[in-house]
């Protein structure tokens, strides 16, 4: 029963999201999302995951989307689509429609009984390289950023190219 | 069908999915993109952490979900770096605005 | 060296050296910052290093432990890394190229504003595709893929300054994270079903053909068919190929959409049993790549963008090779599909770099970020030779004409397609040489136009190249020319990579 | 011995090519004399192999997988051939010091002519069916090269990617031919095949003789893709003199010949190629016959004289066949030759414009007259031994029609030669033209052509016995110079043919008289000068792919939606296309 209520609100929170016309608001309507899907994640008993969504997912890229927002500003962009909204409409809905129509029959068990921890041992130990490829992309995705939002300094170009080797 | 908890989790899963490829599809707007990537992605990890849990191998699906987040909250940063530095350099948000490199 | 350690070692050197290449270039650049005269960024040269390093280390693996058609596996935690003959081949080939490619970039990227973090990413970049060529476990190849997703968004939008390079790099961070998810979305079902990652284990654990796992491929086409450019999917590649810096470029087209593949075909192992339906699915996709690739670029008027265009009807005909493999059970076609992964890698990096120098000299070089036009390379071998030269042997090569390279590898497509007697494959053969023809209809002219005589007026006002951006280029030029003229030189590489992925099919 | 002779005459221009290239266009002197002495050189070479002609292998490459073994065989067809593609070569570029004598870009024009004499050895030379392929791409991407030399040329561009593609498209019959041959044989070797052609099943031997049929017509410019040829006339005279007569359209005929012993016995092979081979010599020849420009009458007569050659393939006359293509490619050789000596001189290439050039340029006329004897086939000169040995094959348990057509066609021949060489060097001066004089390495190349025009037939005896010892599948019946002689004299075929090419020369002379009848056959003229409307197929086919190329360049919208409706599209595309197969 609550999953369906969750369900529910998750559908509709991710569905204002990106309806909302207000950019601001649709970064509370995403964070909303990801609190319902965090909670989703305690139901099924991934406890640990649940958490670091709800800190990650609903604290910290909310706070990047208000940054973000803030700097490049609000911005009335015309709600008329590039692409026809009823062709968007149903291409989707045949994609997902296919999905769900062979997938969702499969799903049709039981769920099975909740294993013990175990999470940090797996997740240090066990998936040790994908930790470690983790810091990796911290590090990769810093750089890119910082690269990216750095402000322009004086043109080397300039200067710089004269003397080709 | 009856409506077992994995049924409705996956539904939650393929919902998110479709409404993400969906704004993908209409959105116009630079940062709403974004916003489109993080719904889906969020898709992509309730169905990791289901798996893990009908596998009995929850353990697993949580790391695996963890290096999800990882993953694509640098993307979702880049992302917004990258719309920063498009309203700076074209002053619009707007992606019919971002259409220069076509045919 | 062990092997195992050996191969971790491999792995690990990139990511341990990228940031040192970082920190090494950031503090120079501080130093100079301060002082009167600017010093030389030494991040290049220390990046070179790292990639040799990598390199001395492949080494080690290629001539002490490994012997080709050998299996080595390393073992952290529960995943499983495995060293085979693709991975030999990608890892050779994408060090290969990254080293020339860092070379060229000594002269390409010098003076430009955060010059350490793009030879920092490069690195890391080579790092994660040799890293993918070696995963067998399903959600680490993802993590890998990702890896290199991410650490060429940056590269892609690197000139952060044009309004054409964001855009690019807006393209291509959206719709490689669409199609990654779909990959995960993938993972998930093959999970579900077997509850296992390891590619063996499932390929073991797997019996019969399951609905699941089939829609599982189907996703996993789809989002590796993102980066692979597969043809709904390839929309981003023309704008991030031809927006990149040159060098970048060259990566991108020889080495990371083939990554894609690498990817793609991994996965599939897992998914073969008793089934030729990717086989189908692989040449449905060719025959798109090859036609879309083809009439695209026809009509093209900027000289990367066409390239970027042709890369789609190479990845066709890679797609032939190994969708024959798979759906006729030949190995001589994954063979011929190996080769050509190489040879379009060296003949499409050369073609980037090639027309890469000619855009720094004519463009980029001043200040200016137009494209390089085709009207721009009238009658550039006047002043540039060389680089006219090697540009015309890609270009011919790429047209597949011999004795240069891109011949060779087709026809061992070709050839190994036929081989199937099937009226329908012969069809598809005829097909793909046509396309074949047709595309010397965009590459012969532009040979042409660099051997004119009369020189587009931007072409007197070019700067010299640079020696660093010739030597890399010679090189390839060389190797083109030798795989063209004698093809079994290379069958160590092809012959264990196509039996790599070929023990998977078959029942 | 004969090995490395065989891979000297194709490294030798190889190495020269090089050379000429890294040498750099500032020392023309060096570059002359480099191109000629290798082009020499590897002329000797060539004929050394002749005293070593043999059947089996002598230089071997094994490269396994799906790429066999790449051999060569110095058999008396391949050593022929390639005597004639590097002499005449030889004879061109020593005719370049004159004719390119302060053009600029000298390396590219040397460098891809030797290339390409190289490339043309090594297409005859080898039995590796997958290297003749290479070999004959090579000539191919040669000939584009030096048809498009004069590349700011609009019409020179076009003429070579014209030439390019349409030899390519053709290119793809043998490429087809090639591979289903290993794909069921899993061998290359041409003898091992032609040892036993049964290997294959019908419907597959049927497969590769009409893709090599198709591959020979692109190549030798017969019908339906002749049309390239006459626009390849946009290269350097010695160009067309070496490629568009003397060499490379005899690829073509070579394929057709060799592969003939396994392709007779394919039901409606023989008449397909006689019927092209027909087509092609009719229509070049009234094509010829309305032609103002000079290159196009001759490059029409090459087209009209491979068609012959074809047609005798197709009769079952091999020798006839590849004793026509030696005394064709001299005497092409020399006109073209001759008339790029003309046209040097003079600077246009509009016969209109020339007339009494004769008294200007004695020298030239009197070898071009030799040449266009030869071509008319007039006793005595080598075209009328080999046309008549053709005819008579053609006479012989073949069907009369296309023998009549044949015949008619000789005289067309006569008709138009005359023509041509009545406007350009005989009547009254039409225009004032500023005459050259014509240099020392032009004579020197074009004498021992001329004399050839008028003694090759003599070697008649023992070019039989050359290919008649040396290709054991062919079955070609032995024939001596006097046995030749006697056969030629003694048949009423060759007076008849000489009274159709009499008639001919007659109707140039009675022009005048019978200009009502000429009148008539106007819309003829028409149409020729249309070329037939393959000019529009042509055209039709290019514009309607650049069509919808340009079309298609819509679908990169360049917007970040309906690029992410391409994968949604994808997606459902390959979920509908398993879910339906699975």
């Amino acid at each position: 029963m609550w999953h369906i209520i969750i369900l529910i609100g998750i559908l509709v929170c991710a569905f204002q999201a990106i309806r909302s016309e207000r950019l601001l608001v649709a970064a509370l309507w995403l964070a909303g999302t990801s609190a319902l899907v965090a909670i989703m994640m305690y139901l099924l008993g991934a406890y640990q995951i649940a958490v670091i969504e709800l800190s990650v997912g609903a604290g910290l890229v909310t706070v990047l989307f208000v940054f973000a927002i803030n700097i490049a500003g609000e911005e009335p962009i015309p709600a008329l689509s590039l692409i026809p909204k009823p062709l968007a409409w149903v291409s989707v809905i045949v994609a997902v429609g296919l999905l769900a129509w062979q997938i969702l029959p499969l799903f049709d068990l039981p769920l099975g009984s909740l294993q013990g921890a175990g999470f940090e041992e797996m997740l240090w130990s066990g998936r040790k390289v994908d930790l470690y490829l983790q810091t990796a992309l911290i590090f990769a995705g810093v750089l890119s950023m910082v690269a990216l939002l750095s402000e322009e300094q004086t043109h080397k170009v300039s200067t710089h190219k004269e003397d080709n080797v | 069908m009856n409506l077992s908890i994995p049924v409705i989790v996956m539904a939650a899963v393929i919902g998110l999915v479709g409404i993400g490829f969906y704004c993908l599809l209409v959105t116009r707007n630079m940062i709403r993109v974004v916003v489109a990537l993080q719904i889906i992605v969020k898709g992509a990890m309730l169905a990791l952490l289901l798996a893990g849990r009908m596998r009995g191998q929850l353990a697993l699906g949580q790391s695996m979900a963890l290096t999800v987040i990882v993953a694509d909250t640098i993307v979702a940063v880049l992302g917004l770096a990258l719309a920063v530095q498009v309203k700076r350099r074209l002053g619009s948000l707007d992606l019919n605005d971002l259409s220069s490199l076509k045919r | 060296m062990e092997a195992a350690s050996a191969l971790l070692w491999l792995l690990a050197f990139p990511f341990i050296a990228a940031p040192v290449v970082y920190i090494g270039g950031r503090l120079v650049v501080r130093e100079s910052e301060k002082s009167e005269k600017p010093l030389l960024n030494p991040a290049g040269w220390l990046a070179l290093l790292a990639l040799l390093g990598a390199g001395a280390f492949l080494y080690i693996i290629g001539k002490d432990i490994f012997s080709v058609g050998q299996i080595i596996f390393a073992t952290v935690g529960n995943i499983r890394l495995r060293f085979d003959g693709i991975s030999l081949l990608m890892s050779i080939l994408v060090l290969a190229l990254g080293i020339l490619v860092t070379i060229y970039s000594f002269a390409y990227m010098k003076g430009e504003e955060h010059e350490e973090k793009f030879y920092a990413l490069l690195v890391l970049m080579i790092g994660s595709i040799i890293g993918l060529s070696c995963a067998i476990d399903l959600f680490n190849l993802w993590v890998w893929f990702e890896a290199m997703a991410i650490t060429t968004i940056l590269l892609v939008a690197f000139y952060r300054n044009q309004p054409g390079s964001l855009e690019a790099g807006v393209k291509y961070l959206v719709q490689s994270a669409a199609g990654s998810v779909l990959v995960v979305l993938g993972i998930v079902l093959v999970f579900f079903q077997t509850g296992s990652l390891d590619l063996e284990s499932i390929r073991m654990a797997v019996t019969q053909p399951s609905l699941l796992l089939v829609i599982a491929g189907g996703l996993m086409v789809i989002g590796f068919g993102v980066k692979i450019a597969l043809v709904p999917m390839h929309t981003w590649l023309p704008d991030a190929h031809s927006q990149a810096p040159s060098g970048i470029s060259a990566m991108l087209s020889g080495v990371v959409i083939e990554a894609g593949l690498i990817a793609l075909l991994r996965a599939f192992g897992a998914l073969a049993v008793g089934s030729d339906r990717w086989g189908y699915i692989l040449i449905g996709f060719a025959v798109l790549n090859m036609v879309v690739g083809n009439l695209m670029a026809l009509r093209q008027r900027e000289v990367k963008r066409m390239l970027a265009f042709s890369s789609l009807s190479h990845v066709g005909y890679m797609l032939l090779g190994f969708g024959v493999m798979i759906a006729f059970y030949n190995p001589y076609a994954g063979m011929g599909g190996f080769y050509h992964l190489i040879t379009h890698g060296l003949m499409k990096g050369l073609a980037f770099l090639a027309a890469g120098a000619l855009l720094y000299v004519l463009h980029v070089g001043k200040g200016d970020h137009h494209p390089l036009t085709v009207d721009d390379l009238n009658g550039a071998s006047r002043k540039y030779p060389l680089t006219a030269f090697t540009l015309s042997v890609a270009l011919l090569a790429l047209g597949g004409l011999p004795p240069l390279a891109g011949f060779m590898s087709k026809w061992q497509i070709f050839a190994s397609s036929v081989m199937t007697q099937n009226g329908w494959v012969i069809a598809l053969v005829i097909f793909a040489a046509l396309n074949s023809v047709l595309s010397l209809g965009y590459y012969a002219p532009l040979v042409n136009r660099l051997y004119r005589r009369e020189t587009s007026p931007i072409v007197e006002t070019g700067k010299p190249v640079s020696i660093w951006m010739s030597i890399p280029m010679v090189v390839l030029t060389l190797l083109i020319v030798v795989l063209g003229v004698a093809p079994n030189l290379i069958y160590w590489l092809t012959g264990p990579s196509a039996i790599s992925i070929f023990m998977f099919f078959g029942n | 011995m004969a090995d490395e002779l065989i891979l000297l005459s194709i490294g030798l221009p190889w190495l020269g090519a090089l050379l000429v290239w890294l040498l750099g266009d500032r020392k023309a002197k060096f570059q002359h004399g480099i191109a000629v002495l290798f082009a020499v050189a590897s002329a000797v070479t060539a004929c050394l192999l002749l005293p070593n002609v043999g059947t089996s292998t002598v230089v071997s490459f094994p490269m396994e997988t799906t790429f066999g073994e790449f051999n060569f065989v110095a058999d008396g067809l391949g050593v022929f051939l390639a005597v004639i593609a590097t002499v005449v070569g030889s004879l061109a570029v020593i005719f370049s010091v004159d004719y390119m004598k302060g053009a600029a870009q000298l390396g590219r024009y040397y460098a891809m002519v030797l290339f390409f004499i190289g490339a043309m050895v090594g297409l005859v030379l080898t039995s590796n069916i997958l290297l003749m392929f290479v070999f004959w791409e090579i000539t191919a991407l040669c000939s584009y090269a030096l048809i498009s030399f004069y590349n700011d040329d609009p019409k020179a561009v076009s003429g070579g990617m014209k030439a390019l593609i349409i030899t390519q498209f053709g290119g793809l019959g043998l490429m087809l031919g090639a591979l289903v041959l290993f794909a069921y044989t899993g061998s290359f070797d041409i003898n091992v095949f032609l040892a036993n052609p049964s290997v294959l099943p019908s419907n597959i031997l049927g497969v590769m003789a009409f893709g090599f049929l198709i591959a020979a017509a692109a190549k030798s410019a017969q019908f339906p893709f002749q049309t390239w040829l006459p626009d390849a006339m946009e290269a350097p005279s010695p160009i067309s003199a070496l490629i568009h007569a003397a060499t490379m359209v005899n690829a073509g005929v070579y394929l057709l010949a060799r592969f003939f012993p396994a392709f007779e016995g394919v039901p409606g092979w023989r008449i397909s190629v006689m019927v092209v081979g027909m087509l092609s010599a009719l229509m070049a020849a009234v094509m010829a016959l309305v032609a103002t420009d000079l290159k196009r009458v001759l490059a029409y007569s090459t087209v009209s004289q491979l068609g012959y050659m074809v047609y005798a393939v197709g009769a079952g006359g091999v020798f006839a066949s590849q004793f026509h293509l030696m005394s064709h490619s001299i005497f092409k050789a020399l006109l073209f030759l001759a008339a790029g000596a003309v046209i040097h001189s003079v600077g246009t290439r509009d016969m209109r414009q020339m007339g009494g050039l004769g008294k200007k340029l004695p020298f030239v006329r009197i070898v071009f007259v030799i040449g266009a004897l030869a071509l008319a086939g007039i006793p005595i000169f080598n075209g009328f031994w080999s046309k008549e040995l053709i005819l008579e094959v053609g006479m012989h348990g073949n069907p009369i029609w296309l023998y009549v057509i044949m015949l008619i066609v000789a005289g067309l021949t006569a008709l138009y030669t005359f023509r041509c060489v009545w406007l350009v060097f005989y009547g009254e001066e039409r225009s004032e033209l500023h005459v050259h004089p014509v240099g020392i390495f032009s004579k020197i190349a074009l004498a021992p052509l001329a004399i050839g025009a008028v003694t090759t037939w003599l070697l008649a005896g023992p070019f039989s016995n050359l290919l008649a010892e040396s290709l054991p599948t062919h079955s070609i019946h032995e024939l001596s110079l006097m046995e030749m002689i006697r056969e030629v004299i003694g048949t009423p075929a060759t007076y008849i043919a000489l009274a159709v090419v009499t008639l001919g020369l007659m109707t140039w002379v009675v022009r005048e008289q019978i200009s009502g009848v000429v009148k008539n056959l106007r819309f003829l003229e028409t149409a020729a000068v249309q070329s037939f409307g393959f000019e529009a197929i042509n055209r039709g086919i290019v514009a309607g792919v650049q069509k919808i190329a340009e079309g298609l360049r819509g679908s990169q919208t360049g917007l970040l939606n309906w690029n992410v409706f391409g994968i949604v599209a994808g997606l459902i595309l390959v979920l509908a296309a398993l879910l339906i197969g699975a």
